[in-house]
């Protein structure tokens, strides 16, 4: 068996505070990420993604947290890793880019120091060649004119450019490992078209898998060669895209499905939406977390929470009582 | 930049005239006048007439109003009745040592204040956090006349340390060149006047510091703590930087920004501060003569001191705000 | 069968800048002459990129933004020219819906006086009962619990909110709501109960929308007629069916071509249109056609001369001097 | 590089700093009155006639001997020889008329600050204001280079002691012609004392004026090595101003001064018990309770006579006042010549107090009494205590207190002068020893303070001001002190030695009861 | 009530929704301040000293102001007698027991601080609002009245706090009177700033826009949304600034400017008083600096932990 790059297992996060219940915003989450794959994490506000990829990128606060679980990247357990070890494979091994590219970018540093601040710690380059390698970088993720923007401040670029500036940076030392949270989620779709297509090109380009983090499942739709749904905190469905979209087994994903008016479907087709919101939740030891907005909860969905099991060859599902697949969208 | 600069100087102008002629309204009604200081106690009445006359007092107040603008145009805010001297040549003698025990309050504040606050956000929950929190907020609570004699007490009276009072050993002979102590210790090459200078400004320098000692540490500390959680520091950690990289570029840069904004108020409280200090450890500055000129009713000192106060406070203040936009490109364009 | 006609609107923000009296140095074109019409019972969509002036046209309606020219023609009357007491007075026939449900809702009112806030301003509801019973059935139409009344908004979640902010512009009976990306904030899961809810009202109380969003599907979805917007300006408008089956303006296009679909059959099917740059400022706008910058398209003549809004079939409406050209396919992409 | 500085160790080459409650005004002893102003040119000028140091004694200065005609009009003094001014030009009968003739023909705003001159001989050569009397000074002749002759219109008992004053200073008559041309009044509306006296001094005294650093409010003499006297033992001597109490004994006790003034009582047995010599001066002043009579209660003397018997001056000297102040009887202090020791007197007696406001008809008035914050007089160490003992006692015999706390200038001055409290505390410490410098400053004139007119004192204060006769003017002042007393314009409390602390080995210096201390005697020992 | 929450229960199940108790901003921020040591440590100093400032007569065992040991006080031979049984603190300069003095004292001080922070709030408050509306709601008058009150407040400013204090003693007499306002008026540019700034932030909010979109008045809007919204950190500033204050009165006091009106014990004017007797007796300027530095801590404490409360910012 070869070794995945990214295998995460079980991964837990606990936020505790003192006279408070202990959070627990991520709840034994694994999945891998093989060579020169995506892999999506879809999911809606607060199911846990992006502090699952905080915690495989050793980001999270060390006081008031309390982790659990494996992230081997190549073998080495990040979790384990000490902080210094660490500082030296992110920017480096693993790259994130995040969701606002505005409040992302230090807004009192010019855009070429951000850049070359990354080359001059993980690749050693100096003064001139560190800015034509930026420049270069710029370049290549479709900002025009690169010397000119280097100089530039983060808020006199507009949003798309500070996004690829982002991702300049993340790609700056054609890292192992992409984690992308949400990078698109605050541009407009036409920038989000560019943005993904660029994506898409440097990860084909340096061969990078990347890990895409989005609540827009349209976008993992296009973009993502596995799928992992989160709710509350676990996984609750993970498939490949194409069994994923065409016959999604956990009611949730399939009311989540639903639930999103499309661009091609007809204009009187009523929208199902999913009753409830996000916040009311089980707590998983309680039984499934999305039982009480479930239309399928039965008996057995309470008391316990329910095993991800293989339904068929590669689709993983966690529900007791799954959409069959012949009732598809 | 130029032009924000120009527009602050021009709003200046309106303001300084609102501040005269409030000030010249205010002081000319305070009750009694200079001549009882000038007479002392035996004056009679009809001299201390002829005094007010001869002083323009008894003419009406827009009279006089007229007077002090017509000169303030040429820059002169006449003679101190007090010493018989111009107004502004006693502030150009006085303020020096002023701006040294300001500026030496500053720099005990901010070289503490700022590592301490600092230091305080990153562990924040911490003993040292709460110590310091505490610690600042004991600073302002402690009523700086006091204080200063609890220093006096422990540093000069009982183990003999730092001077008690005054700017320089009286057996001193020191060549002044600026007015400031240390520092024409420093031009003059006389060391032992320098350090002597310095010895007696730690003590009113720590009581004058310790107001704003304790709002910078509290600024500072809100500010790292707002500043770590920014999304852009986030980013640098992702990018993997080292502790030094992220601590000084992208945490304390962003931080000091509205740190530098509250120092420039807080020059006010000093400069307002110093009139208490300096009066307790007799130490020579605008703000000991502030004190004495309202005993005295010295109207043109007291006018001209406090428009160059406030003058100089909002000086400083347009240049924490230029320095504010050179460091903060998003206010630059404007 | 117009309720709402609107005819040349502009909405131009000074931009003002000056050394010491602010001069208007330029505008924002914001919305820079549109026209359009929403019969009664109908709903108008608009979409188009951040920045391009939905919002600004969206509240113009409403005279929540000052409005520079044209016409704003409600049932009848031109609320542009409205003022005062009049314009108030107006107030109660069109309501809006806004975007973040929770910034919209001040926070230290109770769902209560939120809701009756309104019925008080235009004197409805003869005593607290009516109000009260008034504000319980729009509880209920908007699907919220009664108990609601005495709650504060931050104890709801964000579809709540919205319901409390969409009761907020029903309760006063109004004819026209706008809504501003009344569910671009809300998780996808509670986006599709708020579109419905807003669909069962419209069918239930017989009211005209007028939608904004940025999200294309969702516009199309609960639209009859869909607008396109770019940059302060109408480039397509057409039924939303017929919007989606022959998108004739390339912005439109684009646009159509970069939503997502959640299908990955339809995603590795599709062909991209990507557009080069972002939205241009909108103080500065291109000359001619706004959109020639990042037409695929661009012809000489998009870079001088500015398109109308033509009807190219019944009730679609292009601004583009190549419509037929492109959609013939004559015409090549550069 | 070093700067100079002072790290000898014998006495004759050391600095000392002695600190002062303030600055002068100026360095013109003419043109004030104050002790701070004074203090300087008490150690660099001199004067004719001079106190013997620790007394109000009159002894020869620049003058070995004096005379006076039996009119008492003309004065002859025999000036010392070999005297020379710290300019080198020499001190003569010419200087000291040079003098005399500039005070006299004083113009402009100096006639309004040469306070001594004016209350001495009345009036200047060309009087400015309209309602001014015909100056007593007639003339000053230089019989001979070592005679000069001072000339009045008629006898005044402010004379000889008014010579001593330091307004009445000789200076160096060529540094004065320096600055001669120059006016008191700068411009037009602007008060600006002559460059003379802002920056000069030049006397014939012990010490020589070296500088006056303002920003530190700093005065330095040094050593007059021509001096005709016994020279100083002291190379240099500093006058620094730290106004604050607390400050100037912190200084002394770090040992950055030797010495200060105004020593607060209260601290004056810690101070001995450290080691400090802390001497007090003789008492010569007097703190008295003033009562305005335009208020128609206190018209009755009934009502004075019972306020005296309620305050409890005993426990206030007793408690609040320094060790060897007194229980003053009557307007002056027992040194002065001229006390009488047989006045009435209104010993602490409640109930008697009681039932003299009764027979007044004058139960449960209230009185104004109007006392000063922050300040320290040596009669008056802390008037705010001062205040609430007497208050005491004038609750305890039923009168109702309205207290009118106010700054000491001008406010407190302005309003005491100005005739608005009904009771306040105020005091005066003597020139010189003579009985019309406390009585005939008191109640010489009318006063609106008082806003009593008594013709019968008024007539005997006037009488005893021209007599020429000592012996006659001691028994007439006795007189006038009994007059006063039964009369009783006002309670007097106290007379208190205001203390001076020096460090351990500092020695020499004698506390003068007109504060005139001399420190050219001063030395360092060990 | 049980029947009500009960029904509230039902409800929230049948939406879906787990009931929450009804909770105002106000409410949890006050739970959050509760969590906090540092608030309840302010609290419990601010709650004993207003106790013994409401109570102080009952717990005083002599008259603060009689003169009562006067006979043992001697400046000129150092007798302060310290304490012993009879005074716990010992007595005063007066003879006047120190106890007793500091236990009443506490009245005036909080008073004082008290009201010149209400007396600066008040006007700063005005001033502020007046400012705020018209900037926020004003067209080009609005903007005119805003800049001249701006200015005014600049200058205020711009005058050295004492100094401002100093004058204004010197104009209407020594007093507590004269505490409070020269206090108060130190603080009400703070106040004004503060008020205006984040009413300002307010009136671009999209809850305003509604309440105008639903025809509200002005008026009603400015007082009914805006103002209610932006007072938080002026309330939060206002605590801190009780601290300040007392601090000030005792500077002033210091300078000869408190209360030096009554015999009737004030801790500024006590400390102030005392000073003289520093070296002779410590105790009498210690007893009643600690007392302000208490209080102080007290008030401060709790502003800064409501001020962390508040801060959307702080909030983690
Ligand atoms: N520092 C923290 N302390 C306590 N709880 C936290 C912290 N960070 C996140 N959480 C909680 O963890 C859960 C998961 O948060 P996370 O940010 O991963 O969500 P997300 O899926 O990324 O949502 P979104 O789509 O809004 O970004 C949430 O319930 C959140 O409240
Ligand atoms: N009050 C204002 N003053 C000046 N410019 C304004 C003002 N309001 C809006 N604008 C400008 O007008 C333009 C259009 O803004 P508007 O908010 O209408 O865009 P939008 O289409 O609603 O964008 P979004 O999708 O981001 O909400 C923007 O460039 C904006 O900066
Ligand atoms: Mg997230
Ligand atoms: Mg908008
Ligand atoms: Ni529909």
């Amino acid at each position: 068996m070869t070794m995945s790059l990214l295998d995460v297992q079980d991964l837990t996060v606990a936020f505790t505070r003192r006279g408070e219940p202990d959070v627990l915003a991520v709840d034994g989450v694994s999945f891998t990420v093989e060579e020169g794959k995506i892999v999506g994490l879809v999911g809606e506000s607060g199911c846990g993604k992006s502090v699952t990829s905080l915690a495989i990128m050793g980001l999270l606060p060390r006081r008031g947290v309390r982790l659990g679980g494996k992230a081997l990247f190549e073998g080495t357990d990040l979790l384990q890793l000490d902080p210094g070890a660490m500082r030296d494979v992110r920017g480096r091994d693993v790259a994130m880019i995040f969701q606002d590219p505005l409040s992302s970018l230090n807004p009192v540093i010019s855009i070429g120091l951000q850049v070359t601040e990354v080359l001059r710690r993980h690749r050693g380059l100096k003064g001139d060649a560190a800015t034509r390698e930026a420049a270069e970088l710029l370049d290549r993720v479709g900002i025009p004119d690169p010397k000119r923007r280097l100089r530039e401040y983060p808020h006199q670029l507009s949003g798309g450019m500070r996004q690829r500036a982002l991702i300049a940076m993340a790609v700056a030392c054609r890292p192992r490992l992409l984690i992308a949270d949400e990078p698109t989620t605050a541009l407009d779709v036409t920038i989000q078209a560019q943005i993904l297509e660029l994506l898409k090109d440097l990860v084909r380009e340096f061969g990078t898998s990347m890990i895409m983090i989005t609540h827009d499942l349209g976008v993992v739709a296009g973009l993502c060669d596995t799928v992992n749904v989160l709710y509350s905190g676990r996984v609750i469905e993970a498939a490949g895209r194409r069994p994923l979209f065409a016959a999604p087994r956990h009611p949730y994903t399939h009311g989540l499905l639903g639930s999103i008016p499309r661009l091609d479907a007809d204009v009187d087709e009523a929208l199902r939406p999913i009753r409830g919101s996000v916040r009311d939740a089980l707590p998983w030891a309680k039984g499934c977390a999305f039982q009480p907005r479930c239309d399928r909860a039965v008996e057995r969905c309470v008391g316990g929470a329910p095993e991800l099991e293989d339904t068929f060859t590669g689709h993983l599902c966690r529900c007791v009582n799954p959409v069959s697949h012949e009732e598809r969208v | 930049m130029i032009r924000f600069i120009v527009r602050r100087l021009l709003q200046l102008v309106p303001t300084m005239f609102g501040l005269s002629l409030l000030l010249f309204i205010w002081l000319h009604r305070l009750p009694g006048g200079p001549e009882t200081s000038i007479l002392g106690e035996r004056a009679t009445e009809e001299r201390r007439a002829q005094i007010r006359a001869s002083l323009g007092l008894d003419e009406p107040i827009w009279v006089q109003y007229g007077r002090f603008m017509r000169k303030l145009v040429a820059f002169d805010f006449g003679t101190s009745i007090q010493t018989g001297r111009p107004v502004m040549t006693e502030f150009g003698q006085r303020f020096p040592a002023t701006l040294e025990l300001t500026v030496t309050a500053l720099v005990i504040a901010i070289g503490i204040g700022i590592p301490l606050g600092y230091m305080a956000a990153r562990r924040r929950g911490s003993w040292l956090d709460n110590g310091t929190v505490m610690g600042s907020l004991l600073g302002v609570c402690v009523p700086v006349f006091f204080l200063a004699y609890v220093l006096k007490a422990i540093f000069s009276e009982y183990l003999h340390v730092f001077p008690s009072s005054g700017r320089q050993s009286d057996l001193l002979e020191a060549t002044h060149v600026t007015g400031m102590f240390v520092l024409d210790g420093l031009i003059t090459r006389e060391w032992d006047a320098a350090g002597d200078a310095l010895l007696h400004l730690v003590l009113p320098g720590i009581a004058l510091a310790s107001i704003p000692f304790a709002i910078i540490v509290r600024m500072t500390r809100a500010s790292v703590l707002e500043v770590v959680g920014e999304d852009y520091v986030r980013t640098a950690e992702a990018k993997g930087l080292t502790e030094r990289t992220v601590r000084g570029r992208h945490i304390l840069r962003n931080a000091l920004l509205p740190v530098a904004t509250v120092i420039g108020l807080a020059v006010g409280g000093l400069l307002s501060g110093a009139v208490l200090t300096e009066t307790v450890f007799a130490f020579g500055g605008i703000g000991s003569f502030l004190r004495d000129s309202i005993e005295f009713r010295d109207y043109p000192v007291l006018m001209g001191f406090i428009m160059m106060i406030a003058l100089v406070y909002v000086l400083v203040n347009l240049a924490v705000d230029v320095s504010y936009g050179l460091i903060d490109p998003r206010v630059r364009v404007r | 069968m117009t309720l709402l006609s609107v005819q040349g609107l502009k909405v131009h923000f000074p931009i003002r800048r000056g050394v010491l009296f602010d001069r208007t140095v330029g505008h924002v074109y914001a919305v820079d002459g549109v026209d359009l019409e929403v019969p009664r019972g109908g709903t108008y969509g608009l979409v188009g990129e951040s920045g391009c002036g939905k919002s600004t046209l969206g509240r113009a309606l409403l005279r929540l933004s000052p409005v520079t020219a044209g016409r704003v023609v409600f049932d009848g009357v031109d609320v542009a020219a409205l003022n005062g007491e009049a314009l108030r007075k107006s107030r109660r026939r069109m309501q809006m819906i806004f975007q973040d449900p929770m910034s919209s809702l001040d926070p230290r009112q109770n769902v209560e006086s939120i809701l009756t806030e309104g019925l008080v301003a235009h004197g409805l509801g003869v005593n607290a009962a009516q109000r009260r019973t008034k504000v319980m059935e729009t509880l209920d139409a908007v699907g919220l619990p009664r108990w609601a009344m005495s709650r504060y908004p931050h104890e709801f979640s964000g579809g709540q909110r919205q319901r409390i902010g969409i009761a907020r512009a029903l309760v006063l009976g109004p004819e026209l709501i706008v809504a501003d990306e009344p569910v671009s904030a809300l998780d996808v899961s509670i986006q599709a109960q708020v579109i419905n809810l807003l669909e069962e009202l419209q069918a239930e109380l017989g009211l005209t929308y007028l939608v904004i969003a940025h999200d294309l599907a969702v516009v199309k979805h609960i639209s009859d007629v869909v607008g396109v917007m770019y940059l302060g300006g109408l480039v397509e408008e057409a039924p939303s069916r017929e919007l989606y089956a022959t998108p004739l303006h390339p912005y439109t296009r684009a646009l159509m071509s970069a939503v997502p679909v959640p299908d990955p059959e339809v995603e590795d099917r599709r062909e991209r249109i990507l557009l080069r740059g972002d939205l241009p400022s909108p103080a500065n706008p291109p000359s001619g056609c706004r959109f020639n910058t990042r037409c695929p398209w661009a012809q000489a003549k998009c870079a001088t001369e500015r398109p109308e809004l033509v009807e190219v079939r019944p009730g679609h409406k292009v601004a583009c001097h190549f419509t037929a050209e492109i959609d013939a396919g004559v015409l090549a992409r550069n | 590089a070093e700067s100079k500085r002072d790290n000898s160790s014998t006495s004759k080459d050391k600095t000392l700093v002695f600190g002062t409650a303030g600055e002068p005004k100026v360095l013109d002893p003419a043109l004030a009155t104050d002790g701070e102003t004074y203090r300087p040119p008490r150690q660099v000028l001199e004067t004719l006639i001079g106190n013997e140091q620790g007394s109000a004694k009159l002894v020869p200065r620049l003058a070995e001997k004096w005379d006076v005609s039996p009119d008492g009009t003309v004065w002859t003094f025999n000036l010392r020889k070999g005297v020379k001014f710290h300019d080198g030009t020499d001190f003569n009968a010419d200087a000291v008329c040079q003098n005399f003739n500039r005070w006299f023909n004083f113009t402009g705003l100096y006639q309004n600050v040469a306070e001594y001159w004016l209350d001495t001989f009345g009036g200047f050569a060309k009087s400015e204001s309209p309602t001014a009397p015909p100056s007593n000074f007639k003339s000053c002749a230089a019989k001979d280079s070592n005679t000069a002759v001072i000339s009045l219109n008629k006898p005044t008992s402010r004379l000889p002691g008014a010579f001593t004053l330091p307004a009445m200073s000789i200076q160096s008559p060529k540094a004065l012609a320096e600055y001669a041309n120059e006016s008191m009044s700068g411009d037009a509306k602007n008060l600006t004392y002559p460059k003379y006296a802002l920056e000069k001094m030049v006397g014939t005294g012990p010490f020589k004026f070296v500088s006056w650093d303002r920003a530190n409010k700093k005065i330095t003499m040094e050593r007059n090595d021509g001096y005709w006297g016994d020279k100083a033992k002291i190379a240099k001597l500093i006058f620094r101003a730290i106004p604050d109490e607390n400050a100037r004994r912190q200084a002394l006790e770090a040992g950055e001064i030797q010495g200060y003034d105004l020593v607060a009582p209260a601290d004056v047995p810690s101070l001995t018990s450290k080691g400090f010599d802390v001497p007090a001066r003789p008492p010569f002043n007097i703190l008295y309770l003033g009562m305005g009579q335009d208020n128609p209660k206190l018209a009755d003397v009934r009502v004075r006579q019972a306020i005296a018997y309620a305050v409890d001056r005993e426990a206030l000297v007793k408690s609040k006042l320094p060790n060897g102040a007194k229980v003053a009887d009557q307007f002056m202090p027992d040194s002065v010549e001229g006390y009488a020791s047989d006045v009435k007197k209104y010993p602490h007696d409640v109930a008697k107090a009681k039932s003299l406001l009764a027979e007044a008809g004058a139960t449960g008035v209230e009185l104004k009494f109007y006392y000063p914050t922050e300040v320290t007089r040596p009669y008056m160490p802390n008037p705010k205590d001062i205040f609430e003992i007497l208050k005491a006692g004038l609750e305890e015999a039923g009168i109702k207190v309205t207290p009118v706390p106010e700054k000491w200038s001008p406010t407190y001055l302005d309003d005491v002068r100005a005739g608005k409290p009904d009771l306040w505390i105020v005091g005066w410490t003597g020139d010189y020893n003579e009985g019309y410098n406390f009585v005939g400053t008191f109640f010489g004139r009318q006063k609106p303070e008082w806003s009593f007119d008594n013709v019968a004192l008024r007539d005997a204060l006037a009488k005893v001001d021209i007599e020429p006769s000592r012996e006659k003017r001691i028994e007439m002042y006795k007189d006038i002190n009994k007059q006063i007393m039964e009369f009783l314009p006002g309670v007097p409390l106290s007379s208190s030695p205001p203390s001076i602390a020096f460090a351990k080995n500092v020695k020499g210096v004698k506390p003068s009861p007109l504060t005139d201390e001399k420190f050219y005697t001063a030395e360092f020992t060990s | 009530m049980s029947r009500k929450k009960d029904r509230i229960d039902q409800l929230a199940e049948l939406a879906g929704t787990r009931a929450e108790t009804g909770e105002s901003l106000w409410r949890v921020a006050f739970k959050r301040v509760r969590r906090s040591p540092t608030a309840i440590v302010g609290a419990v100093i601010i709650a004993v000293f207003l106790l013994i400032a409401l109570l102080g007569p009952l717990f005083a065992p002599h008259d603060p102001v009689a003169q009562t040991w006067r006979g043992d006080i001697s400046e000129s031979m150092g007798l302060f007698p310290g304490p012993r049984s009879g005074n716990l603190l010992g007595v005063d300069s007066l003879g006047r027991d120190e106890f007793s003095r500091l236990v009443i004292g506490a009245r005036i001080s909080l008073l004082v601080g008290v009201l010149a922070t209400v007396f600066g709030l008040v006007i700063g408050a005005a001033l502020g609002i007046a400012s705020g509306t018209a900037a926020g709601l004003g067209g080009r008058v609005g903007g005119w009245i805003d800049s001249v009150i701006m200015r005014f407040i600049d200058i205020l400013l711009s005058v050295p706090g004492l100094l401002l204090a100093i004058s204004l003693a010197a104009m209407i007499g020594n007093g507590l009177p004269t505490v409070m306002i020269a206090v108060g008026t130190i603080n009400v540019p703070i106040f004004a700033r503060l008020l205006r700034g984040s009413m300002l932030a307010q009136a671009h909010s999209d809850y305003v826009l509604a309440s105008t979109a639903l025809g509200v008045r002005k008026p009603r809007i400015v007082f009914s949304h805006i103002v209610p919204n932006s007072i938080a950190p002026v309330i939060v500033q206002a605590t801190l600034t009780l601290a300040v204050a007392i601090i000030e009165a005792a500077g002033l006091s210091f300078l000869g400017l408190g209360n030096a009106n009554s015999s009737y014990p004030e801790w500024g004017v006590m400390l102030a008083d005392a000073q003289r007797y520093l070296s002779v007796a410590p105790r009498l300027s210690i007893f009643p600096a600690v007392a302000i530095i208490i209080t102080a801590l007290g008030f401060t404490l709790l502003g800064e932990s409501m001020r962390e409360a508040l801060d959307p910012k702080l909030r983690r």
